[in-house]
């Protein structure tokens, strides 16, 4: 067994069992957004605090930037408006509904991409 | 009506009420942005509700692999549009509600 | 009366809230995403007429909706974009 | 022969037009190709008029499924004789659009041959939904060919003609529609005599009767046709004149005798009949260019048949069937020699020619014989097919229509004069420099192209000479066809169940 | 056939013969064919000669073919008296024509066309006189017109206008005689001419008598140019002379005069007949006159003299008498004579003095004695003077007019005008006998033509003065051609001398009349010139133009360049039989069935919001959104009725549609344009009523009968006959093949008609690479996971289709939106290079599956099915589905590759 | 009675627009009337029977006219043809009425 193909099967491995987790976490994350949007629509009155912010990407490839920006949409309250890809960083401009603090916002979605890399970059190191 | 059935109609009543909400939310948020963050991702999850309730409604396995496959496409696909159509929002100028408090992108043009 | 006709019959009210939408806007972008929810009851009622039809045949549609529908939204949207 | 063949002049057109597109490129082959299968339909077209001039019908069952099920195509006289004219027009037009050129994109060939197999299929089947089918086989393409360069002028022609051709197409849907919802069948040999039984079949068909006559530009849905028929290039209208309108005139006379008996709606074909001919014929009269003269004209001579239809006497409609036939082809004559014209001069207006007799005696000639021809002077094909719907109109003493179909003639020859006056005779009376366009190109001065532009137009004036002076057999032809118009029931048992 | 037929079948040949013949005569000879041409008249004239005789005494000289049997019509030629003395004027009047031509064309002009126009002509009159049938008799008139129409336009570019006029007037008669020609064919029962004249009383009881009368008469009058339609006569003589001579004088305006003969058995005596030929017969001989005496042009000068003497012959038929009618016939012949000597001699002079001003023409006797004395002779013989044959006709014409009875008085009234009209004419014929005789002479550097140009003009004239105490020689012919026109009559016996008579008295007063107004010339002369012009092509012009206007008027909303003005006819058509029919159609009751259920009307509700909403939008985008919204309702719609499959095409055709319709907004106004409001309300109240009537038509016309025989084959037979379980598939693929061949074609001439339409280049991309894809980013990666599950999907719907919803159609379709799909995301531009290839592909496949079943002797479409290796079997009916599924998506990457690309790429 | 409204709906609502200027909308139009057309196709074979004719899948007795069915399919894919046939042309006539957007080649800079 070559150590090329050695290193292969264990990312494999290791994304397997990685990508589980990420998936319940998303789901987790997929369904309460959907409540707090729902108890937005519902109650009367507004909790809304919109805003657009930037957020500098870690990811490189053109696939980490989809899958990224593609959960991120798919979240009730929270949808990618612009992606940048030439700029470096990349980055990605997300319409939140409840942004009241732009940081943790931007922290939380922070986290989701750490995470989604976790399970992308199975090496786990950056890249530059 | 066996459990099996009760399970069906309660998911989906239970998607179909997020499929109204989202119509709700389309009618109650003030803006373009607001109203695609709501619509496009309750209605997701809302069908893919009321698909899993005919999983339990009429249970064969053609029906299962169609509408396994079924929510599958819809949770990929549906993002597509709902970026499309934020991004065609702001690229067309629909205003943002006055409680934004914080645009990025525009101080980024 | 069954409990998928009253479902039916909510659909029928979320898609009316979608022409609404579309007709009233106010801006062109408010219409793209009517025509989105538009899309999703109209699988949603698809799904929940099989049943009431007892005509799983029906259920291709929605297959083929979800994997193409949201072209439709891409497409207009793009419009909207293009002549902005 | 058999049955068996009635199903080629709608396939071979279809395989020829795959087979044009899949080797692409060389205009010869695209020709001959196209020449050889209209050659093809022709012979199979005298064959069938000569074998069905005792009353025999020709059917076959597409599919081999039984009658009923299947669709049906059938040939009796007067398909057979549409089948032939067509496929001769067809033929020449080939010829034509070499000569102008007409014919450079390496799509005009496939287009016209789908056309064509739509044309030849609407002219053979028994069923009243694939006559639909085969309507718009022959309309895309038809909206193809005349859109095909641009130009202001003709981009609006476009969008009348498209437009109204396809209202027209939803009304016949909407027509089948009605008729399978009164009598369950779309089969015309089932349909027989439904109208008479039935107020409610009557009304169906009538709405199909509705949409063949804005096909077929009957007054006062005609507009479209002087529109835009013009501004489609010379080899297109060629084609256009001998094809189109003819197809739902057929169907017309189809439909009525076979659902109508011949009977009800009298009235109605005799005023539409009067109203077509007399506007036809003054709209003609007023028009500045001669492909507008001669389109406006379409309209007229659609009356004539028309009139033929309303007699609904075995002479009447003989006349009419003569008239249509002989009609196709003097029409395209005088297109062809108006489309020579326009191809060398660069213009048919009237006021921007002038001496044309001089320069081209030959095409001159062969215009004013299709000229006479179509005003109904003897010895020529007109008169005879005149004659006998002025006879026929007399011998139920219609005189008004009698009167009209000859105060109609008389403006027809205005009009014919006035284009011999216009192009052939006299002095250009507008100046080229207050033209549109700049400076017009120098006319073509190769004898050879001029040949090759005046050929057509002569080989199609010519048979007007002939069918005049020999018109028994197109006369033996068109009365047996008049027969089975009438007494419908060999066609009705051959293709029944 | 007879032999004595056959002579005329020979004789009618021969100068179709001679026509033909006329360019190689023309060759060898130049002008001088004339010459032979002329004896090539003689000879067919002694060819009729020889059966003339049988003629004269009664017999039956004549020949009939059939020659269109179905409308009773043949080919019937046929010689009596009135055709003998009208062969002998065609003929004998051609030959001295001809012989005239050489010398009076130019040489080194080609005179090819003319000489053969002349010939025809010859011949077409000559056909004309001996028609037995009353279409063919038709058929050579309508010939003579066009012919004069030719002949007249020789003379050049000027000429048009006049011959125009001609052709019109005289083209106007002959339609009407078409109309008699029918008429009395329906009348009588035949064609045949000999036998209509027989069937006199059955005729004239018949309804239609007194207007194949009329349209006689005014076939009559256009042609031998009475008043109204007098005026293209003088203007024809813008015509060289021969031609003048011979058509506009001699022959063809003789054929309203022969026709009026020939029928003349089955109306004379008849009140209106008599009255309208005698009262607009001497109004154009008294008018015709007048005119003629105030020209100072000779050859309008004869031009309005032959009005002039035409109308005194139709007066004279018009009378009715065998008195009258055998002056008719006498001065028929003498009119030819003179006139056609009268225009020779003025082509002569006109040539030679280059003049044609009667007051030019004087004392030309000492310069030109022959010429002169020629003249002259003519002018006394058309003054009636003695002894020349123009006194022994109008003498006769006098007899005549006197014998009319038609209403009491009515034969001074009649004798009177004759006498002025012939009065007038004494005075002008005596001006040219004048011109020619006497006054000063005027041109003094005058030489007499050769003998050859004279010769031709000399002959007549001579027969003129020989004729006239010798018209007893004339009797047999001009006695069985009165018997002709009125069998039952004794004919009179012409003669020089009749005593004294009222005829001589009302010569002598004609003589005495015209020698005053003779003498009196300078005064008469500008007395005339007050008098209106006898005017005519104002007239006719002003009519014309006014048609003209009247046409382009009429055509005029259909040069206006806005669509609605087209459709709106249609659809106000539909609500016109909607309407009409309303009150026709009883209420059947319908098929007892269930209610509709709710969920119709919820659908139905959604419908209509939609369309309201889409009808009032004016932003494109979200017509477009609302567009396809009411397509989505519409599939509901179909799902709730039973069609599946149905509603699987509709969804993704408006899918695809709101796509391609996206693409082409792009480049347009994103709101639509404002209309005027009453337009739109216009608009709105027709599409309501198309509305209201499609609805009140779909509840009168559907749901009133159970499910159709075949439909309900279809249900029970569809599996065991096919093996297919999707009945709607089977219908398509294997049924009613046929509709599925031909919508693919129509998708092949979609595609084709796109690619026509708007022409791309090979390349369109810019060389770096595809264009950026406005989703490239989100969407690109997701594509290539995309594209295999709609290909999958797209392949299992095709191979599925005989059983369950799918097929090609649909298949294709679901394929089609990867092309889309390709645009936004911005990945491969799959087979987009491919569109006329699939197309290509498509159209053979479906077409050759369909023929190939024909080589087995089996019918078009019949399925096959042909095994494979390993015991399956492929049907052919699958095959044409795959056929129809590349025509489809042939069509998909034509449209997206045409449509789909930005407007600045495609280049 | 509902596909009566129902087409009278559509055929009202198509024939406004295509009475309306613009070819763009007389297209939709046309879809309109289309629609009416299929729906007028569909009542045409009685609307009492509604289920799918798919055989085995029920009782033939309750099935619905599967012609109609195939004639809507088949008209369907016409008007589907033609749709994007004036599509095309309203494409080709912009083109037209605009040369400097049509010929000079430019790509569109808007929207950046
Ligand atoms: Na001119
Ligand atoms: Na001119």
């Amino acid at each position: 067994m070559s150590r090329r193909l050695s290193t292969r099967l264990r990312r494999a491995a290791v994304r397997c069992l990685r990508a589980p987790g990420f998936l319940g976490h998303f789901s987790r994350l997929f369904l309460l957004a959907n409540v707090t949007v729902a108890r937005e629509i519902i109650t009367p009155g507004s909790t809304l605090a919109p805003a657009i912010v930037e957020l500098r990407l870690r990811s490189r490839t053109p696939l980490e930037i989809a899958i990224l920006a593609h959960l991120i949409t798919l979240t009730p309250g929270t949808l990618v408006l612009e992606v940048r890809t030439r700029t470096t960083p990349p980055a990605l401009f997300v319409h939140g509904m409840h942004a009241a603090d732009p940081d943790l916002f931007l922290t939380r979605l922070g986290d989701l991409e750490n995470r989604l890399l976790a399970v992308m970059r199975p090496h786990g190191g950056y890249r530059p | 009506m066996t459990a099996q059935h009760l399970l069906g109609h309660a998911l989906a009543a239970l998607g179909t009420g997020l499929v109204a909400l989202a119509a709700l939310g389309l009618l109650r948020l003030p803006d373009a942005y607001n109203r695609i963050n709501a619509v496009s991702k309750a209605a997701a999850l809302g069908v893919s509700l009321v698909l899993l309730a005919v999983l339990f409604l009429m249970p064969t396995p053609t029906t299962a692999t169609v509408l396994l496959l079924g929510t599958a496409l819809q949770l990929l696909t549906s993002p597509f549009g709902a970026y499309a159509a934020g991004r065609a929002a702001y690229r067309s100028g629909s205003p943002l509600t006055a409680a934004t408090h914080r645009d990025d992108l525009r101080d980024h043009e | 009366m069954t409990v998928i006709d009253i479902l039916l019959g909510t659909l029928t009210a979320a898609m009316a809230v979608a022409v609404w939408q579309m007709a009233t806007g106010p801006t062109d972008a408010d219409r793209v995403v009517a025509l989105d929810l538009g899309f999703v009851v109209f699988v949603a009622a698809i799904a929940l007429l099989a049943v009431r039809l007892h005509t799983p045949a029906v259920l291709i549609l929605v297959l083929v909706a979800t994997l193409v529908g949201f072209l439709a939204t891409v497409a207009v949207a793009h419009l909207l974009e293009r002549r902005s | 022969m058999t049955g068996t063949v009635l199903a080629l002049p709608v396939a071979v057109p279809l395989l020829a037009a795959g087979a044009l597109l899949a080797v692409g490129g060389r205009r010869t082959v695209h020709r001959l190709t196209a020449m050889a299968v209209h050659a093809g339909v022709l012979l199979l077209g005298v064959a069938l008029v000569n074998a069905t001039t005792d009353g025999t019908v020709f059917v076959q069952n597409i599919g081999s499924w039984p009658p009923g099920i299947a669709i049906v195509l059938a040939a009796d006289t007067l398909s057979a004789l549409m089948l032939s004219v067509s496929a001769l027009l067809a033929l020449l037009a080939t010829a034509f659009a070499a000569a102008t050129a007409d014919d450079g994109s390496p799509l005009f060939t496939p287009l016209a041959l789908v056309l064509s197999a739509g044309v030849y299929g609407a002219f053979l089947t028994t069923d009243l939904f694939n006559l639909f089918v085969f309507v718009e086989v022959m309309l895309v393409p038809s909206y193809a060919l005349l859109t095909q360069a641009g130009g202001t002028r003709r981009g609006s022609a476009a969008r009348i003609y498209v437009t109204t051709s396809l209202l027209a197409s939803t009304l016949l849907l909407a027509g089948v529609a009605l008729v399978y919802g009164v009598t369950g069948t779309v089969s015309l040999a089932e349909l027989a005599g439904a109208a008479q039984h039935s107020r409610a079949a009557a009304l169906a068909c009538s709405v199909v009767l509705l949409a063949l006559a804005t096909k077929a530009a009957v007054v006062p849905l005609h507009g479209w046709l002087p529109r835009t028929y013009p501004a489609a290039p010379p080899a297109v209208v060629v084609l256009f004149s001998g094809l189109l309108t003819k197809v739902a005139v057929y169907a017309t006379m189809r439909v009525y005798a076979l659902v109508f008996n011949g009977t009800g709606l009298r009235w109605v074909f005799m005023a539409a009949a009067l109203l077509t001919m007399a506007a036809g014929v003054l709209g003609a009269v007023g028009e500045q260019a001669m492909k507008s003269i001669l389109c406006f004209h379409m309209v007229s001579q659609i009356g004539y048949i028309l009139l033929g239809i309303a007699l609904f006497t075995p002479a009447g409609l003989a006349a009419a069937i003569f008239f249509q036939v002989q009609y196709v082809l003097v029409k395209a004559a005088l297109l062809t020699c108006a489309g020579a014209v326009e191809t060398t001069h660069r213009t048919d207006r009237l006021d921007r020619l002038g001496n044309l007799a001089r320069q081209d005696p030959l095409l001159a000639a062969a215009f004013m014989a299709a000229a006479l021809s179509l005003a109904g002077l003897p010895p020529l094909s007109g008169f005879v097919a005149k004659l006998g719907l002025i006879r026929a109109a007399a011998s139920t003493t219609d005189y008004l229509a009698l009167a009209t179909a000859i105060a109609v003639s008389f403006f027809t020859l205005v009009s014919m004069i006035k284009i011999w006056e216009g192009a052939f005779w006299g002095e250009p009376t507008a100046r080229a420099a207050s033209t549109a366009r700049p400076v017009p190109p120098p006319p073509r001065e190769r004898t050879s192209e001029r040949m090759a532009l005046a050929l057509p137009a002569v080989v199609l004036a010519a048979p007007s000479l002939l069918l005049g002076i020999q018109a028994q057999p197109l006369l033996t032809a068109s009365a047996a066809a008049a027969d089975g118009l009438i007494n419908t029931s060999a066609y009705v048992r051959a293709v029944g169940r | 056939m007879s032999a004595h037929g056959g002579v005329l079948v020979a004789a009618l040949a021969a100068m179709g013969a001679l026509a033909m013949l006329t360019p190689l005569l023309e060759r060898f000879l130049g002008r001088n064919a004339g010459y032979a041409l002329g004896a090539g008249f003689v000879a067919v004239a002694v060819l009729l000669g020889s059966v003339a005789p049988r003629a004269l005494a009664g017999g039956d000289v004549s020949v009939s073919w059939p020659w269109m049997p179905s409308l009773g019509v043949s080919f019937t030629l046929r010689l009596d008296g009135l055709a003998s003395l009208f062969c002998l004027l065609v003929l004998g009047v051609g030959a001295l024509i001809m012989a005239y031509c050489p010398r009076y064309l130019p040489a080194h002009v080609r005179h090819r066309s003319f000489y053969a126009m002349l010939t025809l002509f010859g011949g077409t009159m000559l056909g004309l006189v001996l028609a037995g049938d009353l279409v063919l008799l038709f058929v050579f008139w309508e010939g003579t017109t066009v012919l004069s129409f030719f002949l007249i336009s020789t003379t050049g570019t000027a000429a048009a206008r006049p011959a125009v006029r001609a052709l019109l007037v005289t083209g106007l008669g002959g339609l009407a005689l078409l109309g008699a020609v029918v008429l009395l064919a329906v009348a009588a029962g035949t064609t045949d001419i000999a036998a209509v004249l027989a069937a006199r009383e059955q005729v004239a009881d018949s309804a239609v008598a007194p207007a194949a009368a009329a349209l006689l008469i005014l076939a009559a009058f256009t042609k031998s140019a009475q008043v109204p339609f007098h005026f293209w006569l003088p203007g024809a003589m813008v015509a060289v002379t021969p031609v003048s001579a011979y058509l506009h004088a001699a022959t063809m305006v003789k054929a309203g005069i022969y026709l009026l003969l020939r029928f003349s058995a089955l109306y004379a005596g008849q009140p209106g007949w008599s009255l309208t030929l005698t009262g607009v017969g001497l109004v154009t001989a008294v008018l015709g006159a007048a005119q003629a005496l105030r020209e100072h042009d000779l050859k309008a000068l004869l031009a309005y003299s032959t009005v002039s003497q035409l109308g005194l012959l139709v007066a004279a038929i018009g009378v009715g008498t065998t008195v009258a009618l055998a002056a008719a016939i006498l001065h028929t012949f003498a009119h030819a004579l003179f006139k056609a000597t009268l225009f020779m001699l003025i082509g002569i002079l006109d040539k030679e003095a280059g003049s044609r001003d009667i007051r030019e023409l004087s004392g030309l006797m000492r310069v030109m004695p022959v010429t002169a004395t020629l003249t002259g002779l003519a002018g006394l013989s058309l003054a009636g003077v003695p002894p020349l044959i123009g006194f022994v006709s109008k003498e006769s014409l006098f007899q005549g007019f006197t014998s009319t009875h038609i209403l009491p008085g009515a034969n001074w009234v009649a004798g009177a005008l004759a006498v002025t009209a012939s009065a007038l004419t004494f005075a002008y014929g005596m001006r040219i006998f004048y011109g020619a005789f006497a006054g000063p002479t005027l041109q003094r550097q005058l030489y007499e033509p050769a003998w050859a140009f004279l010769a031709p003009a000399a002959a007549a004239a001579a027969a003129s003065l020989v004729l006239g105490p010798a018209v007893t020689v004339l009797n047999p012919l001009m006695r069985r051609a009165v018997l002709d026109t009125e069998p039952w009559a004794k004919p009179p016996y012409f003669s020089f001398w009749h005593g004294l008579s009222v005829e001589l008295l009302m010569s002598a007063i004609t003589i005495a009349c015209g020698m005053a107004l003779f003498v009196a010339r300078n005064r008469v002369d500008s007395a005339l010139q007050q008098l209106p012009h006898l005017g005519g092509t104002v007239l006719f012009d002003r009519g014309y133009r006014a048609t003209l206007r009247f046409g382009a008027m009429l055509g005029r909303p259909d040069r206006s360049d806005s669509v609605a003005a087209f459709l709106a006819r249609p659809v106000a058509g539909v609500v016109v039989l909607g309407l009409a029919s309303g009150l026709l159609i009883g209420r059947t009751p319908s098929v007892a069935g269930p209610h509709p259920p709710l969920g119709d009307w919820g659908v139905l509700a959604l419908l209509a919001a939609t369309v309201g909403s889409l009808v009032a939008m004016r932003s494109t985008p979200a017509a477009v959104a609302l567009l396809g919204t009411v397509g989505l309702v519409v599939t509901v719609w179909f799902v709730i009725a039973g069609g599946p499959d149905v509603a699987l095409t509709l969804l993704l055709v408006e899918v695809l549609t709101a796509v391609v319709a996206a693409f082409v907004l792009r480049g347009l106004p994103t709101r639509f344009a404002r209309s005027r409001r009453r337009s739109a309300a216009a608009a709105a109240a027709l599409a309501v009523s198309a509305g209201l009537v499609a609805t009140a038509g779909t509840l009168a016309l559907t749901g009133r009968r159970d499910v159709s025989p075949v439909g309900e084959f279809f249900l029970r037979a569809a599996e065991p006959q096919t093996g297919g379980r999707n009945v709607v598939n089977t219908i398509l693929v294997d049924f009613r093949g046929l509709d599925t061949l031909g919508e693919a074609s129509v998708l092949a001439a979609a595609a084709l008609g796109l690619l026509l339409l708007l022409p791309g280049t090979r390349r369109d991309s810019p060389p770096g690479g595809l264009p950026a894809a406005p989703y490239g980013q989100v969407l690109g990666p997701a594509y290539h996971m995309l594209v295999p599950v709609i290909v999958l999907l797209s392949l299992y719907l095709l191979l599925r289709g005989h059983n369950e919803p799918g097929g090609g159609f649909i298949g294709a379709l679901v394929a089609g939106t990867t092309v889309a799909l390709g645009h936004l995301a911005g990945g491969r531009r799959l087979l987009r290079p491919l569109g006329g290839a699939l197309l290509a592909a498509g159209l053979l496949l479906a077409s050759t599956v369909g023929l190939s079943p024909m080589a087995l002797g089996k019918p078009f479409l019949t399925p096959v099915k042909v095994p494979l290796p390993g015991g399956a079997r492929l049907s052919s009916s699958l095959l044409f589905d795959l056929g129809v599924y590349l025509l489809v998506l042939g069509l998909m990457t034509t449209a997206m590759d045409r449509l789909g690309a930005e407007e600045g790429e495609r280049r | 009675m509902t596909a009566a409204i129902a087409v009278g709906v559509l055929t009202a609502g198509g024939v406004f627009l295509i009475l309306r200027p613009g070819l763009i909308r007389i297209t939709m139009g046309f879809v309109l009337l289309g629609h009416a057309a299929n729906i007028l196709l569909l009542a045409s074979g009685g609307l009492n029977r509604r289920q799918a004719p798919l055989v085995g899948t029920g009782n033939p007795d309750r099935m619905a006219d599967p012609l109609p069915q195939a004639f809507v399919l088949t008209a369907l894919v016409i008007t589907f043809g033609i749709t994007v046939y004036l599509l095309g042309l309203a494409r080709a006539q912009q083109r037209e009425s605009d040369p400097e957007q049509g010929s000079c080649g430019a790509p569109t800079e808007r929207g950046r």
